[in-house]
């Protein structure tokens, strides 16, 4: 019998997609039964009064938890998030259920033995709840006691190998797509250079020295799967410069019906036979394809590598052999002056393990929003606050056409003195020439 | 229960302390196929539903089933994924950034029994474990935060309606027969934890009520200075206010020049928004992220409120369903939401969804939204 | 010989484009020679000392006239902006320098009679020079002096029965296409609008009653041959609701090339053939033309009325047949907040005279300007700050999606308690349902 | 010079006033056959570059031969136009919304004669009175103000620099082989009464010192908290300071918040910014005003400063000669100057020109210039 009633939740049991409700119900009969006989650190039924708490919150539509809440490990000043319940009487289980965030690897890739290893931990000293994974990318671990948080840190660290994520004012857990492990789009090792990144900036992942929380997010090409662009303060995203490669003889194949095209991504509805013309060539928004019945050519220095024509032919077309990435500055989200997506600040950046250009950037970035940040204000705040051409100046980057979407609309210039002469004249001269 | 240590002396924290270790190198966890052929792909294919095919130059391939999953999930839950992994996949799988779970082996005959395996685990209320799906052009899982299940802030719960939506929207989450993918996202407060901003079609929580003030406790849990900086409207100022006698120090609040963005709450425990009958969701359309075909877009606010109607938000997913197919109906192959929208105008979005259009919608926050409005009379009738 | 050399000004002189300065020159030279032996009002070396200023400016690369000079007539707060020298001991013909702003007729028609009359006026009274016209519309009357300006003014009233044009923080001298009068494209009639507002309205174009200044500017159709949409407050762009009327015989011209495309505008270059499917079916905006090669149609629902394919081929394509205006509102030059066109406020609003509809609109968003709108604030910023549902408001017009390009991307929405419900709840309510 | 008396009375200015008339009604100026037809006419040609014929539901036509003009005129040259008028056109003629001027008659065969009478007259430097041209793909008559000529604010002159441009590009006046119609447009100071902001090609004076101050006497000639207000960079702050040993109001500016937006100066006659060396122009490009195709567009500023070169302004000429030909080149048929680079990007632009991208162009004002940041991956090498 479960502990409190929970009719309205009982309600997401039905329909096809899978039930957390279900999921927890199944982890609290666990948890009560405790075949394996876990002397279980935090109360045994903190599964059972956490759906009894939301219950209560479907009942009443607002949350109970508390506001904030500090709490942590010892040294770091990120990596758990704080939570209380306001009912804690009535549900002593769940009356501290502080998260934690533990540093994905990268690409997400897990063998068996370390989602193990991470489930005897939290049985033992946590909800047994988690978020697979959180919004930023971490393993997200639901509900715990603050007694709990340096043992469980100690035996990440000691057992595990692996370390808290970010939170708070400092470096976030980066977070990138898949990459060369597995996608033939890709135009850098987005894993290799999480990693490098999340092991270089340990200090700032861990100690708040920033104005603001501060993201990476690493895509390997314009798709964009990790949507750097949206979600990060920082975006690499893969690019090439080269030609795009061509395989005449599979674009035919394309055309004539013996590949699916976007790799079969369509087939569950009949859109008639591919159409080249209308399907890629017109639809290129750089109107650089050509297609004569039997050869495809593009013109390369009209491409913006939107990728269309690749993600539709992709045994036909391969992204040029020159990669590297772009970098974009910004993207938060609303609070406090509207959303942003990161904007180009270094078109093209060679992208190559130890990744010194870009670790370079990074770099000149922190330094600069360090000293101007106010607090609380993202660095795309910043950036937008003191223009785009300051940090282009401070990352040493002449500006470029390639830097706007389309020049300025009104001519107020900040001119300086520098570039206009002496600005220091005396009234008595002006007035010489013109008289009151 | 005893309390069990782990080897941690709170008398000396920094005895034995190792830190700064960061995660563990990815390439301890790839399955071998994918070690063997890292960087060596050369194109791909989704042979059904969920199911992707990677060929790399050697000439091997590794297929991928990609399940639906819930994100919010049990250590139960985690270890049966990995009993089929150790059973299937050689001990390993991985997560999308998405939070979909992909399963590989590394050959085509291991795909059925695998796949056979996946189908037959169910939820005792009915729902599937392991939905296979979201692959092209279908509805991947729906992105999404913490709500009432572990936030403070939430004006919505997340995986509440989340789960409700991808019920309603399952048929398309295992098939492929929508234009282009539809990415599904919800932030249960302006917050934004998930990337609603940006998505095709998006739900955010919204307050509509102004904080309240907890003037006899506000001095002391808050720096009153910081909460008025923290209002983008400056709606908020310092003032003085008598309790029981005694003069406290505490901010009044211009209701009619807040827009519910809760920051001040973040800033200052004592001004809670959070109220049933204020409390709901809007509705986004037509974000991306991609630079396929056009650039990067913002999700525009096509429904200013619906309310919240736990446990399964009927009003809400009617909507979804709503837009979700007039999309599918009228928009061109690989064309996403928001191109459909801009292509036939979003005037004639609300007309061929039957979403009305509310003086909500147009944008009247800070100088941009003179760039929203229409400088032209080009517009259809 | 000139009173001052002006070799810079001289170089001007050359070159095919009618050259100003010999236009000058040749007038200083009549009134020197003075054959109608006119008794001049203001220096006869008006013009003389006027290119002496100019060259001064050539070289100094200044402007030597004075800030500001508030003159005019009585009773009117506009009409005539001052001006005087700030080297009035080197050049007295022009120490007054005031311009007369002549209201315009509509679509600027004259009567060689009303020229001529206006010219004696001038010659007598003025410096001779002239704009022909002002940016605004006006008859600009280049260059008097103060005791001049009632004169003037007393003469154009009762000799020429003409009213003067607009300056200060009043309505402006209102301006339109030629519309009806020449043009096949017009959908309502433009000067009939212009004339019947700058008639009604005669009041506030004389006396300022506005926080700044109010621009009218109408044109026949969505072409703007006036630019409304960039240069007036209040602008009335002609438009229609039925559909395009097509003659299939005269596209088939087009066509075979029997008629030129675009009226023969493109007549100088050879672009080859006519090509109505890449010129005009793959351009239009609506994507709503089809041509079967022999047959053309529209899906009006999808035309956006831009008119291309009506210019294009005007001898086979009209404008729909039940026709009116749109309105849109607020457009202005950059200071202070940046450029501006007007934004559609009224997608559809007949345009018959008298014009009631109209008139109804303009008075409202007067009424509530002059209220709200702060010193110096032209009615688009008004609008700016206060918002466009308020103006929607104010002239009563349910808010549409025509009204906006897009919907708002920041979910930051203003919701009314009369929305919402009660704002006003006890804490200690929310303290018994939330412990702190 | 003796005083002539109107009648108008000083002493009594109200006996015998006459106001509030407005103009006269437009239809005592039309020409018989626009009269006649007004309102019903079904289509026009233009015959060659400066000539439209206009036929009418009655059968009826009107030819209208438009030529230049300064627009600087004398009333000596609007008499030259009147005979002309009277000789050919029944004593009518009209000018357009780009202040050229047009002969209209009623038949083809008085084209001819008028053409050739207006093609005969020459000032005396030999530069045209009556240039035949301006229609259709030209450019036609340049838009402008009035500069040294007229005004206390300019940056640059107007008819000087107009001028200059006018001659350097006459072929494509009197010619129709342009892309699309070209309009070119010149405001001497930001206060932009020509209509720069919206034109194909435009000119804007700008100053680019701050303003001087006047100390002396500011606080007698100005509301100090008015020009304090002007300022829409918030650079201008009230101060006193001591003028042979008196203490006087004035203002202190921070020079590096100005934008040298002159509105200080309208405010303030004791705040003047001309200077011969920080004066000149920039050049804006590619906005438009009609919803042919397209809705209307900004202009955006591509060349960020020219000099002030009187008398012939060389290197600004060269700059708009420049742009002109490289749209020529590229442009296709119907395309305005700002569809043109748009189609092929600004990056793209800025190379087909051969003008210089420089930080200047970049948007560093208020908010909205994040929009015109590039928020993509897609760019052009
Ligand atoms: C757990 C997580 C949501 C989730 O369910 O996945 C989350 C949860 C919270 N976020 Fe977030 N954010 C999470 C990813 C994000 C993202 C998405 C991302 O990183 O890709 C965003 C949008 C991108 C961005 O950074 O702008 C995001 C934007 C915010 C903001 C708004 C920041 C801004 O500059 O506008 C806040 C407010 C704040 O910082 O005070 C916030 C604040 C919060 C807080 C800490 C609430 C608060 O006000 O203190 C939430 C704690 C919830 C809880 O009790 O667990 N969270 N937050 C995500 C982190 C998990 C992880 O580490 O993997
Ligand atoms: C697995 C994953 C990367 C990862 O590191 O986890 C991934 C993998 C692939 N993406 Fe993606 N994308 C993944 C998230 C995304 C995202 C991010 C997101 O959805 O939050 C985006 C940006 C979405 C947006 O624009 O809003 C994304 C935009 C794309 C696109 C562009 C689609 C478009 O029409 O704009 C492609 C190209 C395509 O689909 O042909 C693509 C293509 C691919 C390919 C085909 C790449 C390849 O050759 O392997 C992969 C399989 C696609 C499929 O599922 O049909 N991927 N892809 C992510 C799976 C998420 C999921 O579980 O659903
Ligand atoms: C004469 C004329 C220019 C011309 O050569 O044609 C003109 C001349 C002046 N304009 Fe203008 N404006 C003239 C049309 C315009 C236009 C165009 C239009 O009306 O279509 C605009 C842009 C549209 C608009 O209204 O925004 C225009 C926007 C300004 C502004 C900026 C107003 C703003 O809100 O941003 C000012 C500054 C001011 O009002 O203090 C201004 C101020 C001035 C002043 C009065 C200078 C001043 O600061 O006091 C100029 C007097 C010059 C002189 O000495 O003769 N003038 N002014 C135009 C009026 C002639 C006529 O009546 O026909
Ligand atoms: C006479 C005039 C109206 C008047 O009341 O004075 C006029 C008259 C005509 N315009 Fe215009 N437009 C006139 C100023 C304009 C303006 C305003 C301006 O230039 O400042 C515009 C907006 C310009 C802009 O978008 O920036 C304008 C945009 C058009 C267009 C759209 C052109 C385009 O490609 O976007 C057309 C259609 C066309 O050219 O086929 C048009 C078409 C026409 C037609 C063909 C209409 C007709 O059927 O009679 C007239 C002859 C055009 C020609 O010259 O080739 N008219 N036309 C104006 C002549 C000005 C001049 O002397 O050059
Ligand atoms: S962003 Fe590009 S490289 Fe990365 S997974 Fe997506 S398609 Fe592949
Ligand atoms: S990548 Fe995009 S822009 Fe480049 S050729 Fe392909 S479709 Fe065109
Ligand atoms: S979106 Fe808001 S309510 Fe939801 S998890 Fe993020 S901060 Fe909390
Ligand atoms: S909710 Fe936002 S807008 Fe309202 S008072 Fe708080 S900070 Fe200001
Ligand atoms: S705006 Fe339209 S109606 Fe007026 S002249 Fe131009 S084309 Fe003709
Ligand atoms: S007016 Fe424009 S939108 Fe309408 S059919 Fe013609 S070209 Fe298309
Ligand atoms: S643009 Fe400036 S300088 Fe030129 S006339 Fe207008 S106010 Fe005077
Ligand atoms: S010129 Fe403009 S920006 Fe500079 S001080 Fe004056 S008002 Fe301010």
């Amino acid at each position: 019998m479960a502990k409190h009633k929970t009719p309205m939740l009982d309600e997401l049991t039905k329909g096809p997609w899978p039930s957390w409700v279900d999921d927890i119900k199944g982890e609290a009969e666990r948890r009560k039964a405790n075949p394996d006989n876990i002397d279980y650190q935090i109360p045994a039924d903190v599964c059972e009064d956490w759906l009894g708490l939301q219950e209560l919150s479907y009942k009443d539509m607002e949350t109970h938890w508390k506001h904030g809440g500090i709490v942590g490990v010892f040294g770091y000043g990120g990596g758990v998030i704080g939570r209380y319940c306001d009912m804690p009487q009535q549900f002593p289980g769940v009356a501290h259920f502080h998260t934690v965030r533990v540093n994905q690897p990268s690409g997400k890739y897990y063998t068996t033995k370390f989602l193990t290893d991470l489930c005897d931990i939290w049985d033992l000293r946590g909800s047994g709840m988690t978020n697979m994974h959180g919004s930023t990318g971490d393993i997200v671990l639901l509900g715990t006691f603050t007694e709990q948080l340096e043992e469980i840190f100690f035996e990440l660290t000691h057992n595990m190998n692996t370390d808290l994520g970010g939170s708070g004012s400092n470096l976030r857990t980066p977070a990138g797509c898949l990459g060369k492990s597995r996608c033939e789009f890709a135009c850098y090792d987005t894993m290799a250079l999480e990693y490098s990144m999340v092991q270089q900036y340990q200090d700032e992942l861990h100690r708040p020295a920033f104005p603001y929380k501060f993201k990476f997010k690493f895509d390997g090409c314009p798709m964009g799967c990790v949507c750097s662009i949206a979600r990060s303060d920082f975006s690499v995203i893969g690019t090439w410069k080269s030609d795009i490669r061509i395989d005449q003889e599979a674009v035919k194949a394309y055309v004539g019906g013996e590949f699916k095209p976007n790799a079969g991504a369509h087939a569950g509805r009949d859109w008639g036979k591919f159409d080249i013309t209308a399907e890629v060539v017109n639809r290129c928004p750089g109107q650089c394809i050509k297609w004569d019945g039997s050869k495809l050519s593009i013109d390369n220095k009209n491409c913006v590598r939107c990728m269309h024509c690749i993600a539709v032919m992709p045994r036909a077309l391969r992204v040029g052999e020159e990669t590297g990435a772009s970098i974009l500055l910004g993207a938060k989200a609303p609070i406090l002056d509207g959303q942003q997506m990161s904007s180009l600040i270094v078109p093209f950046v060679p992208a190559e393990d130890p990744f010194d250009e870009i670790k370079e950037v990074v770099e000149k970035i922190w330094d600069w929003w360090m000293e101007e940040g106010k607090n609380r204000e993202r660095v795309g705040e910043t950036m937008r606050r003191m223009s785009l051409q300051k940090v282009l100046n401070v990352i040493g980057v002449e500006p470029d056409a390639r830097h706007v979407k389309y020049p300025r609309e009104n001519p107020y210039i900040f001119w300086k003195e520098e570039e206009v002469g002496n600005w220091d004249r005396p009234i008595e001269e002006y007035r010489k020439r013109h008289a009151r | 229960m005893a309390f069990i240590s782990s080897g941690y002396n709170p008398e000396k924290p920094m005895e034995n302390r190792i830190s700064d270790i960061g995660p563990r190198k990815y390439d301890e966890f790839l399955p071998p196929v994918i070690k063997k052929n890292y960087g060596q792909w050369l194109y791909h294919e989704i042979l059904e539903p969920g199911v992707l095919m990677h060929k790399a130059e050697s000439g091997d391939e590794v297929y991928s089933v990609r399940v639906g999953a819930a994100r919010l999930m049990s250590v139960g839950l985690i270890r049966e994924m990995c009993a089929i992994a150790d059973k299937h996949c050689g001990g390993h799988l991985r997560f999308t950034t998405r939070n979909n779970v992909e399963f590989m082996v590394d050959s085509k005959a291991k795909v059925k029994p695998l796949m056979d395996d996946l189908k037959s685990r169910k939820f005792p209320g009915g729902s599937l474990k392991f939905p296979i799906g979201g692959t092209g052009a279908s509805t991947p899982n729906m992105v999404h935060t913490q709500g009432w299940q572990h936030c403070h802030t939430p004006a919505t719960d997340a995986a509440g309606p989340v789960k409700a939506v991808m019920d309603e929207v399952f048929e398309y989450f295992t098939s492929m027969k929508l234009p282009a993918s539809v990415r599904l996202a919800l932030a249960c407060c302006l917050n934004m934890c998930g990337a609603v901003h940006c998505s095709d079609i998006a739900v955010v929580g919204i307050h509509r009520k102004p904080p309240l003030k907890d003037h006899a406790v506000l001095d002391q849990i808050c720096e009153i200075p910081l909460a008025v900086a923290a209002c983008p409207t400056a709606a908020i100022r310092p003032t003085k206010i008598e309790i029981d006698g005694k003069q406290r120090n505490t901010v009044a609040i211009k209701d009619e020049r807040c827009m519910f963005c809760g920051n001040c709450y973040t800033m200052c425990a004592a001004l809670p928004l959070a109220d049933a009958e204020g409390d709901g969701c809007a509705i986004m359309v037509g974000g991306k992220v991609s630079n396929r075909l056009s650039m990067p877009k913002f999700s525009k606010v096509v429904v200013a409120y619906v309310p919240n109607e736990p446990p399964r938000w009927p009003s809400l997913t009617k909507v979804i369903k709503q837009i979700l197919e007039a999309y599918a109906k009228d928009a061109r192959k690989y064309e996403r939401v928001g191109e459909w929208a801009e292509r036939i105008g979003w005037e004639k979005f609300f007309e061929v969804t039957g979403l009305p259009f509310t003086h909500h919608l147009i944008d009247d926050f800070r100088d941009h939204a003179y760039y929203t409005w229409r400088q032209s009379t080009q517009f259809k009738w």
